[in-house]
């Protein structure tokens, strides 16, 4: 450990600690641009300027390491007028455009002008003309006039994805952030370029200009996408989820995730979600002494505990079926993140039905079903996209005679004549509490998010009304839940402002 | 403290030369109105509309280009500044690339707005002003919900609103 | 004033049309020297290059065998690497040196490679000197012929190798960095300092980058002993140095003269002033280097010390001379929109800085300029010193602040007849 | 018009592959190669290469955009880079440019119409002692005047037709 201070805070860091690591340990602020944590040092932007003692000369403090006794400090006016400059340059040729771009509101040049900013522009002549809404691929729209080239794109896809589709063409203030004609920005990872672009020069096609990022409200979570379980953040307002973003963690996915994992929002959404109940009263009536449950690995240990432990104290014969996802691709693994297991939690279902002492049956269809008279369980998985046989099993699924109960958030269309069926929502990811295991093991907590469909339960609240004595009650009660309104309030002025 | 009581002396006593005075201002207004129309300051509303000064705020209009194109830009600017929560906006990708963004969909609940005017001053754009209209009235809630028709191509407008707003022209005037 | 006189240590016999070839460099005791190296240690010859008191003779003239002391002190794989992508606005002593003696340079070259213990070097020549390549390139295959270059050379067991590289037209990469970059076949983007070259330079390989004239510099070291070396020139700047004189001179062209010579009398051997004119100012170092004014220049002389006394600096030795009959205001805008198209576009400051400092210029120049711009000039290029990795900011900004600030009454008289209405109105502001 | 490298520039690029110490240094010579022989180098041909050299196209086009020598557009027969530097603007550089446009007519950058001449502003070119110079394909010709200028490239001209 090196001993250093920061702006007369005195702090230790590891050897090898870049100053504005340490800058941003000792929470002190430090304009930049360029770094990134994940990410080479550039060093171009020139903002982390700093004042290290001994040395004349402004040094930036991405550039250097920390060493033993370091005195550094960005407080005098010399460093304040160099940063000021520096934020300047960086915006004589910047559109001021910020009504349209969509990073308004999120935008490292608006957040760092607060703090560094000029506020009497001195510049008066012809701003450089570059393209506008350019398309890099299906995922990603470059404006290059917003672009301050710090090039943390560019040595995202050559370090990270290893991928090389974009880079910083011509020279000068002619230079342009670019791909090659006929070779477009199109690997899985894509968007984490929009992600760490500090400016609006890259906005995302799928969320371009849904929302004004000041409507929504962020929530941490797990991405359900696969069993890399990576940590991210979900963006959503009263109404409905509109994107996600990765969130830091060192022992999952740093900084990035996949695009497939920024996909997760749209099944939460009430438009696509099972709203209501069907036929619940059936759960009530006295049923058969044998059961057979299919489940898949996208729940919750606590929804598979409460399951299990019911179905071991209910003096059932009861079969539990485990259906997986592309059983010969389970095992993929792109060396970044993606996982061919796209179950969120199967270590967690498989520790769990070892703990239970039950029996995982593969399951492969209801060809064996045939001659079964008991009741069927049949929990959906919520990421249906995943499971290719999903639509043809469902359909399999509701033409069986059986007592049937169906767990689902997807949309589950029914006949409502037939009283054999029903089908019960279920909470997504979002909105119930609990935790996932990823493929080593990890622990990974879920925060009950705001409500999305009102009449939803989690499994094991399901499993804790099947239990009770006044199931039907409960339904009823659940069905008067009311949604919650979800007018578009406006947030800034609600809370006296704040940007 | 002590209050000090004014004692009525004995003119204020009588009433009738007061209510005289005061039959004599409203019957002398009424002959006045009566053969001298063109002074009389009321108007037979609502076939006589009050034409109010270009300053006046009255029901919001959106301006358009030179093209009639719409003007906004879809920022939500207005949406956001609006205490009352009055303004919807839904944007979309326009194919003109120097536009980029317009708005599909922009809606002025009028019932909800306070006339408080923060839409016109957060526009950066100029789109949004508060017009010489006043009145609106209709027949069920849901034409109190103004839209891009009703709000834009106003060109009928009058009371120093200007509906139709050209960069080039404005840049020329030095705006 | 003494007259002053050429000592011509590196190009006494560049007269000699045949010095080019093998055979002529031979006839003029050419690779003797190398002979004598080779008896030698490296150590010995680091510290005879020390003991001269050699500096860079690229522009930035930092002591060459001090340079060489920050090698790792460990035989692990690294580079010599020759800069002769001579980009400097007024230079062209490289592209001399080259054609008229390549073998001159090959020979410092395996000197200074086997001094830093180099099994492989490059010179890096700019794409647009089509002819130096070739030449020089055809002097290596002699080399190699004559078993000068490859395994066991003159039978020392020192190996090396050497290669040409070249540039393909970007003032940048005549910055080290930027040329290390340009050679790896990346753009030739500097790169960030610490890690210096001669830790980690070429392909992350410790990595001596020296000049043309340097490298060359170290043959008359090693022949006639450092002592000998620093006889020549001043305290300080000992040697020789090639000056490319340019501009309003009867006869511009390359001189060598040692260092420390008086510049009016460099000028003087250029043959002086075209007649009938007075001199107005002097740019003593290449394009980057502040400018002179005729003031100055009186009692100035060539060598580092002096120079940077003055505030300017001696750079590459382009000397470029300005007469009476050019606008300081035109010739500022060469030089800004220079730098603007040859900022390499990296770091923020320089990027945008060297752009409007161009734009400013030349709206002056057009008579659509004000006064408060000589101030924004000013502030501009003080804020984009030393604020980037390398010194192409620098070069940008110290020409536009020694402009502006040598000459301002020139570019406020250019102003005011250029756009007398706009200046009425500033007045009126103040 | 599909680019077509042909087998002895292949061989030429692998070669150079071999050459270097890192392969991406390989790109610079073999760009000048292609534009030996093409005059310019087109985006097919930056993709051509990208396939033979087994390095990432945006790579190569980076290098491409970046060094001014590579022409990104097609030239003329003769391509006349006048330097406008300092020593040579000083000694009419930027006239003498002017007047060999006027000359042929051509716009500066552009391609003249019977495809012979491009004339383009180039930086210091390393001859600022015989200002002003021009620098046509590969050769310098120096100390010029204007109407010596236009003589040279009158004859190179018919060289060239010839």
């Amino acid at each position: 450990m090196l001993k250093c201070n920061i702006n007369g805070v005195d702090l230790e860091v590891p050897e090898g600690t870049k100053l504005i690591e340490a800058f941003l340990k000792a929470e002190q602020k430090i304009a930049h641009y360029c770094w990134h944590p994940g990410l080479s040092v550039a060093g171009v932007c020139r903002l982390c300027m700093c004042e290290i003692e001994g040395n004349p000369r402004l040094q930036i403090a991405c550039n250097t390491e920390v060493q033993e006794g370091m005195v550094a400090s960005n407080q005098s006016e010399k460093v304040k007028e160099t940063v000021r400059w520096g934020m300047d340059f960086h915006l004589i040729n910047h559109p001021l455009d910020c009504p349209i771009c969509d990073q308004a509101g999120e935008c490292g040049l608006q957040e760092q002008y607060m703090e560094y900013g000029q506020y009497t522009p001195s510049m008066a002549h012809a701003k450089v003309k570059k393209r506008k809404v350019v398309s890099l691929g299906s995922k990603v729209v470059l404006d290059s006039e917003r672009c301050i080239l710090c090039s943390r794109c560019v040595r995202f896809t050559d370090e990270v994805t290893k991928t090389h589709e974009l880079g910083i063409f011509n020279r000068g203030d002619k230079s342009e952030i670019g791909t090659f004609h006929d070779k477009p920005l199109e690997n899985k990872y894509a968007v984490n370029t929009v992600d760490i672009c500090p400016v609006g020069a890259l906005t995302s096609k799928e969320f371009r200009f849904k929302q004004r990022v000041w409507y929504l409200k962020d929530e941490k979570t797990v991405c359900p996408g696969c069993s890399t379980g990576c940590s991210v953040k979900v963006y959503h307002n009263q109404e409905g989820l509109f994107r996600v973003k990765p969130e830091y963690d060192a022992e999952v996915n740093e900084h990035w995730m996949c695009d497939e994992g920024r996909g997760v929002f749209d099944w939460v959404n009430r438009q696509n979600r099972q709203s209501y109940s069907v036929n619940a009263e059936n759960m009530e009536k006295p049923s058969s002494s044998e059961l057979k449950l299919i489940l898949t690995a996208q729940q919750t240990v606590e929804e598979y505990e409460s399951l299990f432990e019911y179905l071991k104290s209910s003096n059932k014969k009861v079969e539990v079926y485990y259906w997986k996802n592309n059983p010969d691709k389970f095992d993929d693994f792109d060396n970044l993140l993606i996982r061919g297991d796209k179950n969120p939690n199967t270590k967690g279902l498989l520790e769990t039905a070892v703990k239970h002492d039950i029996t995982l049956n593969p399951f492969s269809g209801f060809d064996g079903f045939e001659s079964f008279e008991g009741d069927i369980w049949f929990i959906l998985p919520e990421n249906k996209a995943v499971y290719p046989l999903y639509e043809q099993y469902v359909e399999k699924a509701l033409k069986l005679e059986n007592n049937l109960t169906i767990f689902a958030v997807p949309k589950v269309k029914v006949d409502k004549t037939k009283k054999n069926i029903s089908i019960l929502p279920l909470k997504t990811y979002f909105e119930k509490d609990g935790h996932f295991l990823n493929f080593n093991g990890l622990k990974r907590q879920l925060k009950p998010g705001p409500l999305q469909v009102s009449s939803a339960l989690a499994l094991n609240e399901w499993v804790s009304f099947v239990k009770s004595d006044d199931f039907g009650d409960q339904v009823d009660l659940l069905s008067k839940r009311k949604s919650e309104g979800f007018r578009k309030k406006n947030e800034m002025t609600q809370t006296g402002g704040g940007l | 403290m002590s209050v000090e009581v004014k004692r009525k002396d004995q003119n204020q006593s009588w009433l009738l030369p007061s209510v005289l005075s005061g039959m004599s201002l409203t019957f002398g207004k009424m002959w006045g109105n009566l053969f001298n129309r063109k002074k009389m300051p009321t108007l037979n509303y609502p076939e006589e509309k009050y034409e109010y000064g270009p300053r006046f705020k009255g029901n919001h209009v959106l301006t358009v280009k030179k093209d009639g194109s719409l003007r906004c830009t879809a920022c939500m600017l207005c949406a956001t500044n609006c205490p009352a929560d009055c303004i919807t906006i839904i944007a979309s990708e326009h194919d003109n690339e120097e536009v980029e963004k317009f708005p599909i969909h922009y809606e002025i609940d009028i019932l909800r707005c306070v006339f408080c005017g923060f839409c016109e001053e957060a526009c950066p754009v100029d789109a949004i002003r508060m017009g010489p209209e006043w009145q609106s009235p209709a027949l069920n809630g849901g034409s109190f919900v103004y839209d891009i028709r009703h709000l834009a191509f106003r060109s009928e407008l009058r009371g120093g609103i200007e509906s139709r707003l050209d960069d080039a022209e404005r840049h020329k005037a030095g705006i | 004033m003494s007259k002053a006189i050429e000592s011509k240590l590196l190009t006494e016999y560049y007269d000699d049309p045949h010095y080019m070839s093998f055979e002529g460099y031979t006839k003029r005791k050419g690779y003797e020297v190398l002979k004598k190296a080779f008896k030698m240690k490296p150590e010995e010859i680091v510290a005879e290059v020390k003991a001269s008191g050699l500096r860079g003779r690229g522009g930035a003239g930092f002591p060459t065998g001090v340079k060489w002391g920050f090698l790792p002190k460990n035989d692990k794989k690294r580079f010599l690497l020759c800069n002769a992508d001579e980009g400097e606005p007024g230079t062209f002593k490289d592209r001399m040196m080259m054609e008229k003696a390549p073998h001159q340079l090959i020979e410092g070259m395996i000197i200074s490679a086997y001094a830093v213990n180099a099994h492989k070097s490059y010179i890096y020549i700019r794409g647009e000197y089509t002819d130096c390549l070739r030449i020089v390139k055809e002097a290596i295959d002699e080399a190699y012929a004559k078993g000068l270059l490859g395994k066991n050379i003159l039978g020392s067991g020192f190996d090396h190798d050497m290669d040409v590289y070249s540039g393909a037209g970007a003032y940048i990469c005549g910055e080290e960095t930027g040329m290390i970059s340009s050679l790896e076949g990346l753009k030739g983007q500097p790169k960030l300092k610490p890690p210096f070259p001669a830790i980690q330079g070429y392909l992350k390989f410790p990595t001596i980058v020296n000049n043309v004239e340097t490298l060359a510099a170290v043959i008359p070291i090693i022949e006639k002993g450092a002592d000998f070396y620093k006889s020549l020139g001043t305290e300080k700047s000992t040697g020789t140095k090639l000056f490319s004189v340019s501009g309003d001179v009867v006869q511009p062209g390359n001189y060598e003269v040692e260092l420390g010579t008086p510049l009016m009398d460099l000028i003087e051997l250029c043959g002086g002033l075209k007649p009938g004119r007075s001199l107005k100012a002097v740019i003593p170092g290449g394009s980057s280097a502040p400018v002179l004014t005729a003031d100055e220049c009186v009692d100035a002389t060539m060598d580092y010390e002096n120079l940077s006394a003055k505030g300017s600096m001696l750079g590459s030795g382009a000397v470029i001379v300005i007469d009476d009959s050019h606008s300081m205001v035109d010739l500022l805008t060469v030089i800004m929109h220079f730098y603007h198209h040859e900022s390499c576009g990296q770091c923020t400051p320089c990027r945008e800085g060297t752009g409007w400092l161009e734009k400013l210029v030349k709206g002056i120049l057009k008579g659509s300029g004000r006064v408060e711009d000589l101030d924004l000039i000013l502030r501009v290029a003080n804020n984009m010193k030393g604020r980037t990795i390398c010194a192409l900011s620098d070069a940008a900004a110290l020409p536009a602040l020694s402009f502006v600030e040598k000459f301002r009454l020139e570019f406020e008289q250019h102003i005011r007849t250029q756009s007398p209405v706009r200046e009425r109105e500033t007045t009126s502001h103040a | 018009m599909a680019f077509i490298l042909k087998d002895e520039d292949k061989n030429f690029v692998l070669e150079e592959l071999k050459r270097y110490e890192s392969k991406y240094s390989a790109i610079i010579p073999s760009l000048f190669r292609i534009q030996k022989k093409e005059g310019w180098i087109s985006a097919e041909a930056v993709s051509v290469l990208s396939e033979v050299m087994g390095l990432p196209e945006a790579h190569i086009n980076e290098v491409l955009q970046f060094y001014t020598m590579f022409n990104k557009e097609p030239v003329g027969k003769l391509h006349v880079q006048v330097c406008t530097n300092v020593s040579c603007a000083m000694n009419g550089g930027r006239e003498l440019a002017k007047k060999i446009c006027q000359k042929y007519q051509v716009k500066e950058g552009a391609v003249s119409q019977d495809g012979m001449i491009t004339v383009t502003r180039v930086e210091c070119l390393g001859a600022c002692d015989k200002a002003p110079m021009m620098q046509v394909n590969d050769k310098y010709w120096e100390d010029l005047t204007q109407e010596s200028a236009i003589q040279i490239l009158e004859d190179l001209k018919q060289k060239v037709v010839g």
